[in-house]
């Protein structure tokens, strides 16, 4: 892959000199459509990180969700042979091949959230913990209710047909299973705030008796909240998921049903690009002794919690 | 000159048409028309298919605006820039293409356009009574005015339509081929109508293809043709048909049904037709058909005639009896085994029932048999092309380019196209629904001729026509129908007009 | 009222009676969790925002055209408005305000449909797709895609608010349809509605302005899909371009399912409303009984075929009878 | 050929324009990064599979239908066939059973469509829209929401490699519309199409049988979905339910651009394969000048627009032409 031999000369191996401009580095960034609040998050924090750097020049492609037409995003880039590719797939596995095309024309490819099926289609992969993410809500939640074998869990997912969807239920499922609790009514909703509301309000309806609610984002969780304010329902504690601003402020006010959100870094895609730019400057990361940038990088799934939301919510994005 | 000119006719006339000219896209439909209507008048507007009568009233209904020439209503030059301003001045249009809503009701339709509202709420209760009032006038009381258009028959459509005219409070009603799909009953209760407004000082303006109509009726007859006129305001009396022919086609036409050939007693019998039975339609309907024979089906309109065709040709499945062809059994419900047995149709409504309008002549003529063409389903073009010109020449067709789309023949031509689909195909059985509606009288004898010339050739005809006098002038026998119910057959020269509609009125009483 | 209880009515009746049999099906799997007041409102709301964009497609479809733009165009309207709120000076009424940006977004996007599909001549299927797509770029463009949140607490308190024990949204989805039942069945424009529908030339030659008439079906159009904006803001407390995606297709397949004809020339508001119950109820039941989405999607695709097969046999039906009246 | 030369080619001229248009502004835009053979092959590449349905959707446009159901049955194709690669006992021909599953499938949703068509007399829009849900629904179900790895190395060889330098997706797409041209305009079976959709009526009582016809049609379509299925695997290396989504409405948007009617009646291939390629080329110039996406959308949307009256505009100078001859 591209820039072994030099690598063993590092550069800048400090926060300061990664930051000291390099040669022009042309980064082709490609995610799916950004049509939620997360994925519009991903995309600006990616634009913003780009706008640091006056050597990075991002080559931006439209949001798609049709892996085809990602797939013609890619090879363009490969075809205008760019130096470093961002890919935040629609689907991992559908952009393996080309993925790894982009590797074999000596373009490094950074990816991101969702991963390749093959170890040689990425230089570097920065991972969000789509499990880690239901084990934090299931921790969380076992936490407060768990005394009661009782107790009602409910779920409101993302959309359904995501694999993202599935690790986050499994790991929820089985943090759940470690104090005896399982979830009794799930329902999946589409990322959207729309979706959100219509799937919490049929869901309050199916259940007229909750514990506590985990709801996998926070941008559909303006809906979910909306319809629990409606219903008039405060006899559960609801997490959140993905982590915005507008779910830490609830937190923080403290006088709803939302008690904590589990992150879900949107910057991954920003990362991404960061670590693109040190692949073809031939940096290496910072506080690490390791003189290449890592193959894998998996970000956190904190807890934010009333207690630490001070913390969070100056990086918090706005959905 | 053109002093004396002005002397010699009334006062004002209500309507005044000079030189007046429409083009479509490079079609000069209409090149100098002259046309003066009087109060009170019934107006004769006669030409042949295509000749430009229904371009020349959708200028005067503010349809089409003219390229050039000049329209005077009481006298004042006036430019109807769209069907509002001609109905506002007092000229009121019953088109030819049925134009009602089906999904409306007979008063919706009737007053669609102008409303009886307040506010824009419609005052259902008052356009009812208006509207019934108006259908009791036409001699229409039969017809409810909360009925849904759809579920009338054309002729209940056709008296919604005459209705709306009337509720325009119009001063001049056109009316383009409106007998065309009317029977004689129809016909002489439209004739009443227009009677008892000609009487208050309306004008009409009449367009037929049924020359002896326009005896009965007209006042004063103008003729165009190909878009220009031949004559104007001519009296119908002392106005001979020949004259009225020739000024028509430029040429005379002889109009007489062709000579009946005898059908040879051992002509095979090649339609047998079997107690058949459609459920709500009709019942026990037995006849046959020899061939080389014409057969007609006489009736009233809405008796069930194309319902019968439609059912013998598989279009509709029969719920009772049955149907042979040269002692073969049909399936029924099945019109690809109707036509392998050798049936033919020509359906009612041509343009809706039987053409692919944008489509070239060849692909209409050949649409029963392009697979007979084509090799492993290979289209072989040029050869169709070439066996619809020999078809084109048999029918007499005019244009005869088989690229032309059948869009832009006239009715006449179009219904030829027809002909030659069946000609080609070597049907053995032909039904044919109202073969010469809305044809003119020069393609009409053409018709009949190719009608008696495929006879002559040993095949077997079923002919339904709205005209008693075309049934009776063209089949060897008939069949006399009403409301479902076989009332007799028997030989065409046995029976005249009066005697079907004795016929069919008793068969009414009873 | 003969017409419609003769004609309509025994059109509707099909329909009626899938919606008792999934209400029977509700009951019977589900029982009181099913059957309660709380379940029927909550059926109910959620049905409200798609039925108030279903009648203003009534009316469009019944003309013959279509508008597959409102599910993008309600998330315009949304966003439009609720930066407008964000932006105004704080005032008493300023929640109006929103709720007249919202409706005058939708109704000039609708005029742009009108014009285009009226004057340009584009047929409707093409120039609201293209409508669809431009509405949702513009949104995403407009509100930066950051959902933003409606703070104004007068609006939500109202939005909120029951009357006679049931919501503002269900009342207002009950008025919208009583006023597009009247103007359908009883004013000049909605029976000049079902005669461009049924037969546009005839339409044209009776003299009315069809082309003017097409563009106010599409403001009115515009006109429903900014009342439901203004709904789903109240009822999400949010503004955001992802707003209504793909709405058009169940709004269409619930007016047609209703039994107004695709082709144009006949359309019923009460079916619409059946249609648009028919599906709250099926989602509602499916989550009373914790089934999976994808089972759901199956199952809603058999019962579009099957309410379309059965209100066409007691359409029929009911023809015939007419006929042998 | 006349036909052809004088009636089709005219109306595509519009549209050729627009394509040479947009190539024109790639190249001033974006130079050589645009006009290179790799990126010609990028674009052709991606409008491929798009293409391959389009054909399909071409025949059940031009006879007055819709299918709204390609994207998501062709999810449901790559799920199907690619867990019936990873079930089956190795062996060397074991890809082209994967093949002709996809096919199959295809095929067999096309066939239901037909039938709940023809023969239910179910409105195309309605009965596809509900194929549409369903499909989604059955491809979630069968493959548990897993995106299935497609590791058969024959397959993926063959369906990467080149011929005369060219990619096979592109040879098949050419193959494709070549067929569909040629079916379309020489054969039988295009006759009847076009028939169908000028005048069902007239096609009935001329003895076509009609219902049947509308069967084949839609498996037709179905067929094309198939296709595209396969070459979405081998292009993606992956079955999953999430293929294909909102294909059709691109499809169709691209069918009815090229100059095919709506109402039926009148289909042209040539101009299919010029939509075709006027939004996979407006999609890379869009992405070369690092354009935002909700700009495009936006741009997307007034360019389907203007495609349609400008299309518009030359189809009527057509049509003049030969009235005038
Ligand atoms: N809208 C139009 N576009 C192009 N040509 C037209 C149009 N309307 C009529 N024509 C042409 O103008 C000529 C006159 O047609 P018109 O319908 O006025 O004839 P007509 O005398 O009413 O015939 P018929 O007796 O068959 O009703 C014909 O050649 C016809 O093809
Ligand atoms: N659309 C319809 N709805 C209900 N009844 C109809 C409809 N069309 C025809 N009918 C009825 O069917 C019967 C037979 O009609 P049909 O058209 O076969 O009669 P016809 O003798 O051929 O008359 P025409 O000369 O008008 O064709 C009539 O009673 C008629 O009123
Ligand atoms: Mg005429
Ligand atoms: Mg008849």
């Amino acid at each position: 892959t591209s820039g072994d031999e030099s690598n063993s000369e590092p550069t800048n191996n400090s926060a300061e000199g990664n930051q000291a401009e390099g040669e022009t580095a042309v980064i082709g960034f490609s995610g799916p459509a950004a049509d939620h609040g997360w994925l519009g998050a991903i995309n600006s924090a990616a634009l913003a990180e780009a706008e640091k750097y006056p050597d990075i020049d991002l080559r931006v492609a439209e949001g798609t969700n049709d892996a085809n037409l990602q797939i013609s995003q890619v090879e363009q880039f490969i075809n205008d042979q760019v130096d470093a590719i961002v890919l935040l797939p629609t689907d991992g596995a559908a952009l393996t091949d080309v993925a790894t095309r982009a590797m074999e024309a000596g373009i490094p490819v950074i990816n991101v959230d969702r991963e390749f099926s093959s170890p040689f289609a990425a230089r570097a992969t920065v991972l969000g913990d789509n499990y880690g993410m239901g084990v934090s809500a299931g921790t969380y939640i076992c936490e407060q209710v768990g005394d009661n074998p009782d107790a009602v869990v409910a779920e409101i997912a993302g959309i359904d047909s995501l694999p993202l969807t599935q690790d986050r239920s499994q790991g929820f499922e089985d943090a759940l299973a470690g104090c005896g609790l399982e979830v009794s009514n799930r329902v999946a909703a589409d990322f959207t705030v729309q979706g959100g509301e219509a799937a919490a309000s049929q869901l309050l309806s199916a259940a007229p008796e909750i514990d506590a609610l985990w709801n996998h984002d926070d941008d559909q969780g303006i809906g979910v909240l909306a319809a629990i304010d409606a219903a008039g329902r405060d006899e559960f504690i609801m997490v959140g998921g993905a982590g915005s601003a507008n779910a830490m402020r609830e937190i923080q006010s403290g006088d709803g049903v939302m008690q904590a959100t589990i992150i879900y870094p949107h910057t991954q895609a920003a990362d991404g690009i960061r670590l693109a730019r040190l692949l073809v400057q031939d940096k290496a990361m910072s506080d690490l002794v390791e003189i290449e940038v890592p193959n894998r990088v998996v970000l956190n799934a904190p807890v934010v919690t009333s207690e630490n939301v001070e913390q969070y919510l100056p990086t918090a994005f706005e959905s | 000159m053109a002093a004396s000119h002005v002397s010699s006719e009334p006062a004002v006339a209500l309507l005044e048409v000079h030189n007046l000219s429409k083009s479509f896209a490079g079609v000069r439909a209409l090149k100098g028309v002259n046309l003066q209507v009087l109060p009170g008048e019934v107006h004769c507007v006669l030409g042949q298919n295509g000749a430009g009568k229904s371009t020349l009233i959708k200028a005067l209904s503010g349809v089409h605006q003219p390229d050039s020439g000049e329209i005077r209503w009481n006298g004042e030059p006036v430019t109807l820039s769209g069907p509002t301003a001609a109905l506002d001045l007092g000229i009121a249009t019953m088109y030819q293409e049925l134009d009602v809503v089906d999904g409306l009701s007979v008063a919706e339709n009737i007053f669609l356009g102008h409303e009886d509202s307040r506010a824009g709420v419609l005052r259902v209760r008052d356009a009812r009574r208006r509207a019934r009032e108006l259908l009791a006038r036409l001699g229409h009381t039969d017809i409810a005015p909360s009925a849904e258009v759809g579920s009338l028959s054309a002729a209940g459509k056709q008296m919604v339509s005459m209705a709306r005219a009337l509720s325009r409070n119009a001063r001049l009603i056109i009316m383009d081929e409106p007998s065309a799909i009317l029977d004689v009953g129809e016909v002489a209760n439209l004739f009443r109508v227009i009677r008892e407004l000609t009487g208050q000082g309306i004008a009409i303006v009449y367009i037929s293809h049924r020359l002896e109509e326009i005896r009965q009726i007209g006042d004063r007859i103008s003729v165009i043709k190909d878009g220009s006129s031949t004559a104007s305001s001519l009296p119908v009396e002392g106005t001979s048909r020949a004259d009225l022919v020739r000024l028509m086609t430029g040429r005379d036409v002889a109009h007489a049904f062709p000579p009946r050939i005898p059908v040879p007693g051992a002509a095979p019998v090649v339609l047998e037709v079997q107690d058949l039975g459609l459920a709500g339609s009709f019942t026990g309907v037995s006849f046959t058909v020899r061939a080389g024979e014409v057969f007609g089906l006489a009736g009233l309109v809405g008796s069930g005639r194309s319902e019968i065709l439609e059912t013998i040709y598989g279009a509709r499945r029969a719920t009772a009896g049955t149907v042979r062809v040269n002692g073969t059994t049909l399936q029924p419900g099945s019109v690809p085994a109707a036509i392998g047995a050798g049936l033919g149709l020509s359906p009612e409504e041509r343009k809706s029932q039987g053409l692919l309008l944008e489509e070239p002549i060849y692909r209409n003529a050949t649409l029963s048999t392009f697979a007979r063409f084509a090799r492993r389903g290979l289209l072989n073009e040029r050869r169709e092309k070439e066996a619809t010109r020999t078809q084109a020449a048999a029918v007499q067709l005019h244009p005869a380019d088989p690229d032309r789309p059948a869009r832009t023949l006239s009715g006449g031509n179009q219904q030829k196209v027809l002909l030659a689909r069946w000609l080609l195909h070597g049907t053995k059985v032909l039904l044919l629904d109202e073969p010469t509606r809305g044809v003119d009288v020069g393609a009409k004898t053409e018709i009949y001729a190719l009608i008696r010339n495929l006879a002559a050739d040993g095949v077997a005809v079923v002919v339904v026509s709205s005209e008693l006098e075309e049934v009776l002038g063209l089949a060897d026998r008939v069949l006399v129908l009403d409301a479902g119910r076989v009332l007799a057959t028997g030989n065409a020269t046995d029976l005249d007009e009066h005697a079907v509609l004795d016929l069919v009125l008793k068969g009414n009483a009873q | 009222m003969r017409t419609w209880l003769g004609g309509s009515a025994g059109r509707n009746l099909g329909l009626a009676l899938a919606v008792v049999l999934l209400c029977v099906v509700g009951a019977a799997t589900s029982g009181d969790r099913f059957l309660n007041l709380e379940n029927m409102l909550t059926i109910l709301r959620y049905a409200s925002i798609t039925g108030v964009i279903c009648i203003g497609m009534t009316f469009v479809i019944t003309a013959g055209g279509i508008d597959l733009s409102v599910g993008s165009v309600m998330g315009l309207t949304t966003v439009v408005a609720s930066l407008t709120a964000v932006q105004r000076t704080a005032g008493e009424t300023s929640w109006l305000l929103m709720v007249a940006v919202a409706l005058a977004v939708g109704m000039f996007a609708g005029l742009i449909n009108g014009v285009i599909i009226a004057y340009g001549n584009v047929v409707a299927f093409m120039a609201t797709l293209a409508m669809l797509v431009a509405a949702r770029g513009a949104a995403e463009l407009i509100s930066g895609r950051r959902t933003q949140i409606v703070i104004e607490p007068d609006f939500l308190s109202v939005m909120r608010s029951n009357f006679l024990g049931v919501p503002l949204l269900i009342w207002i989805f009950a008025l919208v349809a009583a006023a597009g039942w009247f103007l359908l069945n009883r004013t000049t424009f909605g029976r000049r509605t079902v005669a461009i529908g049924g037969n546009l030339e005839a339409a044209r030659l009776a003299g009315i302005k069809v082309k003017r008439h097409i563009v106010w079906l599409y403001v009115l159009s515009g006109t429903t899909v900014g009342i439901a904006g203004v709904m789903m803001m109240g009822r999400t407390t949010a503004g955001t371009s992802t707003h209504g995606l793909l709405f058009e297709l169940d709004a269409i397949a619930a007016v047609v399912v209703g039994g107004t004809l695709l082709i144009g020339g006949r359309g019923t508001i009460v079916g619409t409303v059946l249609g648009v119950l028919l599906f709250s109820i099926l989602i509602n039941v499916f989550t009373q009984n914790n089934l999976d989405t994808s089972v759901q999607q199956v199952a809603k695709g058999a019962i579009i075929v099957a309410a379309v097969l059965l209100q066409q046999r007691f359409a029929v039906r009911g023809t015939r009878r007419k006929g042998a009246l």
